[in-house]
C-alpha cells in the first residue's frame, strides 16, 4: 500500500490518462496530416514516465528520452504546448527548430535529447554536478532505454555518474524493443539488473507497469541521491505496445502483446484504486470525462493559436549566423544575435 | 527511423534519364537502386556483407534491407545493438580479414558517435600499417523531409580533411546503383551518402541486362551550357536543374551543371575544364555554407582556373544554424531554385 | 602523454612582444599563459571549474594544471575517466546549470571520441532549446613533436561546419591568455587548440598589473606589408615570420602576416582588407589540404575580394596524409618555411 | 601444476626476459636520444602480456595495448624489428607512419591500437566476424586496460562481442594506473569481474602476475571460444611498476609499489621453475645470458640497418595524396597509389 494520499493518486492516475490521450490525439493529427511525424508513442509504458517523474519535486530535473511523455506532463508542461510544439508553428514554447518530440524546459527542469541516443546522461551528470557544486539538495533522475544502453555515452555517463558519486537516478526502460530489434539482440544480459553491477551502483528491479511500484522505487533512489549517497539505478520492467514510431502493433509477437495488454498500466491501476477505497467506478470515469475534456480543449486551443509559420519564425536565439549576402538566402532575423560570421 | 520520412510522396521522374519502359529496362527508385546494388553484389560476391540497426528482422528503417536476411542468413546480415563505433570497427576487422563489410547509419547524422573510429582507425590504417579496410558506410542524409536537426544533415565536411576517406554523393538512381557497387568493391573506406529526400522520389528506367558499375572520383556532366558552371551533388541537382531551366527559358543563357557524384577524391579536372569554358561559377550545396565543402571547391577552382574567371566564385548554400524542425523554417533555411536562379542571374550579369 | 612532447627544448622568444623583463612584466610561456588564464579565472568566477584526465593529483598531461587541485579542491578540478563524451556531456549540463567548465583532452586528437556530444549536443542546444551552453573545450593540437598520428592532429575543420561552435587557435602566449579568457566568458561553446609544440617554446614578457583579454572573432596583424597577405594560424605563424623575413631580406618585398586567432567566426573583414591592399594572398596552416580550413578563407577571399587579387590564391599545407612518426617523415609532410617562401615568391612573380 | 612442458616452460621464461630486457634497452635508447619518446613499459606485468599471448595459436590474433609487448614477441615479432620500429627509420617492418609502440602485422595476427583507446576490441570483433564467416575455428585475444575500459568504444566492443556470440577473449589488465590517474577514479566498482556481468559474459580472475595462472586461465578463454561457446573475460590482477610512459616511480604510492615488487613476475617465475625441478639457478642464468646477447645483437643491427629516414621512407601504400604542385610540398612516391585527389 503506497504512501501517496487520495489526492497525489488522483493525480497520478490523471497523468496516465493526460499521456495516454495526448498520445491518441497526437497521432490522430499525424493520420489528418496536420502533424509531420507520428508520436513516438509510450502506450503501455505510461507508468515508467507519470511513476518515475512523479518521484521529484520541484528544482530536480528529469531527462526523458522522447518515449516519456508522461515525465515531461508530470513536470508540469501544459498538453496545449506539446500540441503546438508538435504542430511545429511559431508560438512553441521551446522554439521551433527542435524535433517536436524533444523537450527541453529549463523553467520544469526537463532536459531533452538530442537524435543520437545516450548522450542526454552524460549531460545530466553535469546538471547534477551543478547541484553539487552549488552544494543544493537537488537530483537528476534519467531515463535510458535498453537499446540505447548498448551505446558508448550511456556507458561513459553511467560510469562518471558512479566515479562522482552524483545525485542521479537513471531509470532503464526495459520494454523489450529497440526500433525494429528485440532487446534480447541489444544484450545478451538475461537479467537488465546486472548492467548496474558493472558501475558499482545500487539498483532494483520494478514491474514498470505499476505506476506505484515505479513511483516507490524512483522515491528511494530519489532520496538516496538527495542524502548524497550517489547514483542508482532502476531497471523497469515493461512492453513497448507499438511498433517504434507509428501505430502498427509491434513486430512479431502477438503472442507478447496479448500478454502484456493484460497488464495495461491504466486499467490495472484503476483497479488498485477501486479496490483500496481511493477511488469508485463512477469517480474514475468523471477523471477521464475531465481529461477528455480538457484535451478537447488543448487541441482546440493548439490549432487556433499556431499561424502558417513562415510569418515569424520562433527560432530562438542562436550565436552566429551568416550575414546574408545578394547571393544566398533572404536574411533571417535573430533576436539577441551575439556575434557575426561574415561570409 | 522518423516514421513519416519521405515515404509515400510523389514521385519525380529524375530529369535525365527517365525513359519509358521497354524490355531490359526496369524503373527503378533511387531506394531500390541502392538496395539492388547491394543485393547483387552480395549474390555474386562472398564476402560482402551488411551490419546495422534494424537491417534484420525489421528489413531497415527505410525498407532498403527488406529479404535480405532471409535470403542471405544471419551471418551475412547481421542486426547489430546500438552502437555504431562497434559497427564500424567490426567493419575495420573483418575488412582486414578480406571481406567487404556494408555498414549502414540508421541516418548518417548516428555516424557522429562513430567519429573517432572513422577518422582514427578506418582512414589511417592502410597509411599506418600497410593493412586495407574495404568497407562501406552508408545511411541517409539530407533535408527536406521534415526530420529535424538530427535526422537531416549532411555530414560530408565532418570528414572531408580526413587523408584515406573516400565520399560519395549520389543524384540519380543510375548513379546510387554504380557508385554503391564501385565503393563497394574499392580497397578502402568510403562514406556513401544517400539522400532521403530522393529515395522514392527518383525514378528511372535501368538496364537489367547490365552492370552498372560508376567509377569513383568522376564528374558527371548532367547538362551541358556555355555561360556558367553550376557545380554542385546530391539532391541540389535538382533544383539547380530547375534553375537552369528557367534561366534558359527566362533569361537565354544556358548553365552547365557538373554532378560531383564523388566529393573525395573530387574530380577536379572536370571543374576545372567546364569552368575554364564558361568563365563562372556556382557551387551549391545542401549542408551550411561556413566550412562546407563548397570552400575546397572553389579553393581549386581559384587555384586552377583563376585566370579564365570573369566573376567571383559563389556558393548557395543553407543557412550557418542548425536545420529546423519545422516545415517552413526548414524550407527557409534549405537552398531553393530560386536562390539558384538569382545568384546565377548575378554572375551572368557581373 | 607521449613523455617527450616538447619538453625541455630550447625556447624561441616570440617574434613580437618579446621583450626584456622590467617590474609590472613577467616572462611568461604560451604555457604558463594558459595556465594563468584559467587560474586567474577561477579565482575570480566561482562558476569556473575544470575537469579532464590526469588534470588532478597527476597535475595534467603537460603539468598545465599543476597545483590547481591543491587550490581549488576536487569538486572544481575533476579527475575524470577516460571518458571524453561524458567528460563533455558534463560540462554541457554544469553549463546549463549556470556554470562555465573547462573540459581538457589531453591531446586534441581525443576529440574525436566525444564528436557526436560536440556536433549534436552542445553545439545546437542554444538553437534547439534557447539554453545556452557556456563551456571550452581545451587540448594540444599540432604536429612537430614527433608524436604521431594520434598525438598531432589539428581537428578545426571537423568542426568548421558545424553552426553553434566557436574556434579558437592562439599563436602567442598573450593570445593563449587573453583568448581563453575570453572562451571561458563567452555565452557558447568554444573549441580552444593549444598548439603543443609552441607551450614551452613561446616566451614573452607578459604585464602583470593587466588583464589581458582579447575578444573572439578579430585577427591580428602581426607583421604589416604591402606586398603579399599571409593568412596563417596556431604554430603556422613562426614559419609565416620566418619566410617573411627571408622574402624582405633577399628579395625586397613585404609580406603581411595576418594571424586569425579565431576561425570560427572567422575576421573576414580583416583578411579581405588585407587583400584588398596587397592584391595577393597566401593561406597558410598546419592540416592537410583538402578539405582544409583554408577552402573557407579562399572561398571567402574570392567572394569579396575577387576584383583586387592580382595572382590566384595559393595554400600551404600539410600533405594529405595522416601525419607520419618518424621525425624525417614528419618534417616532410609539415609545411616548412622553405615552402611559404617559394610560394610567395610565385605569387610575387605572377 | 601447469600442463606445460619443459620446453614450453623455457618459451615462457625466454619472452618474459626478451620483453623486459627489450623494454630496458628501449628506455636507455631514448635516454641517450636515440629514440624519440620513452617506452611504454609493461615492467611488473609482463606475465599478462606474456601468459595470454601464449595460450594462442597460429592463425590467431590478439590485440595489444602498448603496453603489451610481450604479447606481440610472443607472436613473433622479432626484437631488431621492434627496435627499429622505434628507431622509427626506414626498415621498419611496418613502415615509419605508425607510432612506435603501435605494433600491427597482419602475418603474425597482431593487431595494434590507434590513439584513442577502446577502439581496438570493437575492430578485433570484426577479425572474429571474418573468422566466423569463414567458418575457421580462430581466435581473437584483446586487451583492454582498465582505463580504456570506461571508454565508450569499448562498452560497445565487449556487449557486441557477447550479443554476437563471437570467439573472442577478454583480457582487462586491473593494473591499478590509468596515466596519473588511480584504477578507483575510473570505477566505483570493488570487483573489477563485475564488468563482465554487465554483457553477460563468463569471467575469471587471475593474479596477473603469476603468468602459468594467466596462461592456463587464457587457454580456457581461447579453448570455449574455439569450440563456438562465445566470448569470454579475464581480469587480471597486476601492478605497473612505473609511471604510464617514463621511468619514473609508479606516482604517490611507494606503499603498494613495494609490495608489489614482492610479487616480481619473473622472480615468482624463477622461483616455480626451480622449485618444481624444471630448471636449476645455473640453467636460468644460462638462458638469462642467451637472451641477454640475443638483445644487444639486436640493438647493434638494428642501429646499423637504419639509415637516417629521409633518404627513402618507408611509407606504406596510401590510397590518395595530393598531386603536388609548385607551391606545395615537394613529392612524396608512394609504391602503389590507387587514386588522386588533384588539387
Ligand atoms: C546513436 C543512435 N543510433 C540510432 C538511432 C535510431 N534510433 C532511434 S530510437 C531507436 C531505438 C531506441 O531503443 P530504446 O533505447 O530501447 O528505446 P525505446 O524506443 O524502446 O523507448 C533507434 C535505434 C539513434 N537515435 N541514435
Ligand atoms: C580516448 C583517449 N583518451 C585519452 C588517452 C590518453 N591516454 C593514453 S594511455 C592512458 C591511460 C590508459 O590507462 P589503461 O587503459 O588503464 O592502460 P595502462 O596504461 O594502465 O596500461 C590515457 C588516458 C587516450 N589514449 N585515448
Ligand atoms: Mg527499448
Ligand atoms: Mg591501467
Amino acid at each position: 500500500m503506497s504512501s501517496l494520499n487520495r489526492h497525489q493518486l488522483r493525480e497520478l492516475y490523471r497523468h496516465l490518462l493526460l499521456t495516454r490521450g495526448l498520445e491518441e490525439r497526437l497521432e490522430r493529427l499525424w493520420h489528418d496530416g496536420r502533424v509531420s511525424a507520428p508520436p513516438i508513442r509510450s502506450l503501455g509504458q505510461e507508468a515508467t514516465g507519470v511513476g518515475g517523474a512523479f518521484a521529484l519535486r520541484e528544482g530536480d530535473w528529469v531527462a526523458p528520452s522522447s518515449r516519456e511523455l508522461g515525465a515531461v506532463l508530470v513536470r508540469g508542461l501544459a498538453p496545449r504546448e506539446v500540441l503546438v510544439r508538435h504542430l511545429s508553428m511559431s508560438g512553441s514554447p521551446v522554439g521551433s527548430s527542435d524535433q517536436a518530440d524533444r523537450f527541453t524546459a529549463p523553467a520544469l527542469g526537463v532536459l531533452g535529447p538530442t537524435g543520437p541516443l545516450g548522450t542526454q546522461l552524460c549531460v545530466m551528470n553535469g546538471v547534477a554536478l551543478g547541484f553539487r557544486l552549488r552544494a543544493e539538495p537537488r537530483v537528476c533522475l534519467a531515463y535510458l532505454g535498453d537499446g540505447a544502453s548498448r551505446t558508448g555515452a550511456a556507458h561513459e555517463g553511467l560510469n562518471f555518474a558512479a566515479v562522482q558519486g552524483l545525485p542521479v537516478l537513471v531509470l532503464l526502460v526495459h520494454n523489450g524493443w529497440a526500433s525494429g530489434t528485440r532487446s534480447d539482440r541489444q544484450a545478451a544480459v538475461t537479467d537488465w539488473l546486472d548492467v548496474a553491477g558493472a558501475y558499482g551502483l545500487p539498483a532494483e528491479s520494478v514491474d514498470g507497469n505499476d505506476v506505484l511500484q515505479v513511483y516507490d522505487s524512483a522515491l528511494r533512489g530519489v532520496q538516496r541521491a538527495r542524502r548524497g549517497e550517489g547514483p542508482s539505478l532502476i531497471v523497469a520492467e515493461t512492453y513497448r505496445m507499438q511498433a517504434h514510431a507509428d501505430d502498427t502493433g509491434a513486430q512479431h509477437d502477438a503472442e507478447a502483446l496479448e500478454a502484456w495488454a493484460r497488464r495495461d498500466p491504466i486499467t490495472g491501476f484503476e483497479s488498485y484504486l477501486v479496490e483500496t477505497g481511493f477511488e469508485s467506478r463512477p469517480s474514475l470515469a468523471v477523471l477521464r470525462e475531465g481529461v477528455r475534456r480538457e484535451l478537447d480543449l488543448a487541441v482546440e486551443e493548439a490549432l487556433g493559436s499556431v499561424g502558417t509559420g513562415l510569418e515569424k519564425p520562433a527560432v530562438p536565439a542562436v550565436p552566429g549566423e551568416s550575414e546574408p549576402t545578394p547571393w544566398t538566402r533572404r536574411p533571417m532575423v535573430y533576436p539577441d544575435l551575439q556575434t557575426h560570421e561574415s561570409g | 527511423m522518423a516514421g513519416s520520412t519521405g515515404q509515400g510522396e510523389a514521385m519525380q521522374a529524375a530529369p535525365d534519364g527517365a525513359q519509358p519502359e521497354r524490355a531490359g529496362l526496369r524503373q527503378t527508385t533511387y531506394l531500390e537502386a541502392i538496395r539492388e546494388a547491394m543485393w547483387e553484389e552480395m549474390k555474386t560476391d562472398p564476402t560482402v556483407f551488411i551490419m546495422g540497426e534494424d537491417i534484420g528482422t525489421y528489413g531497415g528503417a527505410f525498407k532498403i534491407t527488406e529479404g535480405f536476411l532471409e535470403e542471405f542468413g544471419p551471418d551475412r546480415v547481421i542486426d547489430t545493438p546500438i552502437s555504431e563505433a562497434a559497427i564500424v570497427g567490426a567493419a575495420i576487422g573483418a575488412a582486414h580479414m578480406g571481406f567487404k563489410p556494408i555498414a549502414e547509419m540508421q541516418f548518417i547524422d548516428f555516424i557522429a558517435p562513430a567519429f573517432d573510429m572513422i577518422v582514427n582507425f578506418a582512414a589511417k590504417v592502410r597509411y599506418r600499417t600497410g593493412v586495407g579496410a574495404p568497407l562501406v558506410i552508408r545511411g541517409p542524409c539530407g533535408g527536406g523531409a521534415h526530420a529535424g536537426p538530427f535526422h537531416s544533415q549532411n555530414v560530408e565536411s565532418y570528414f572531408a580533411n580526413v587523408a584515406g576517406l573516400k565520399m560519395v554523393a549520389p543524384a540519380t538512381a543510375r548513379d546510387a546503383k554504380g557508385l554503391l557497387r564501385a565503393a563497394i568493391r574499392d580497397p578502402d573506406p568510403v562514406l556513401f551518402f544517400e539522400h532521403k529526400y530522393l529515395y522514392r522520389r527518383i525514378k528511372e528506367a535501368l538496364p537489367t541486362d547490365e552492370e552498372i558499375v560508376v567509377p569513383l572520383g568522376v564528374a558527371r556532366t548532367h547538362r551541358p551550357g556555355s555561360d556558367l558552371t553550376v557545380v554542385t551533388y546530391g539532391a541540389m541537382l535538382y533544383k539547380a536543374e530547375e534553375a537552369a531551366r528557367t534561366i534558359s527559358d527566362e533569361d537565354g543563357c544556358e548553365l552547365e551543371i557538373l554532378d560531383l557524384r564523388t566529393l573525395r577524391p573530387l574530380d577536379t579536372p572536370s571543374i576545372v575544364d567546364s569552368v575554364r569554358r564558361t568563365g563562372r561559377v556556382l557551387i551549391v550545396h545542401e549542408a551550411p555554407r561556413f566550412g562546407g565543402f563548397a570552400g575546397e571547391i572553389a579553393a581549386q577552382i581559384c587555384e586552377e582556373a583563376f585566370e579564365w574567371l570573369d566573376a567571383p566564385i559563389r556558393r548557395v548554400t543553407a543557412l550557418d544554424t542548425p536545420i529546423p524542425y519545422s516545415p517552413p523554417l526548414e524550407e527557409h533555411y534549405l537552398p531553393q531554385t530560386d536562390d539558384i536562379v538569382s545568384a546565377a542571374r548575378w554572375l551572368l550579369a557581373y
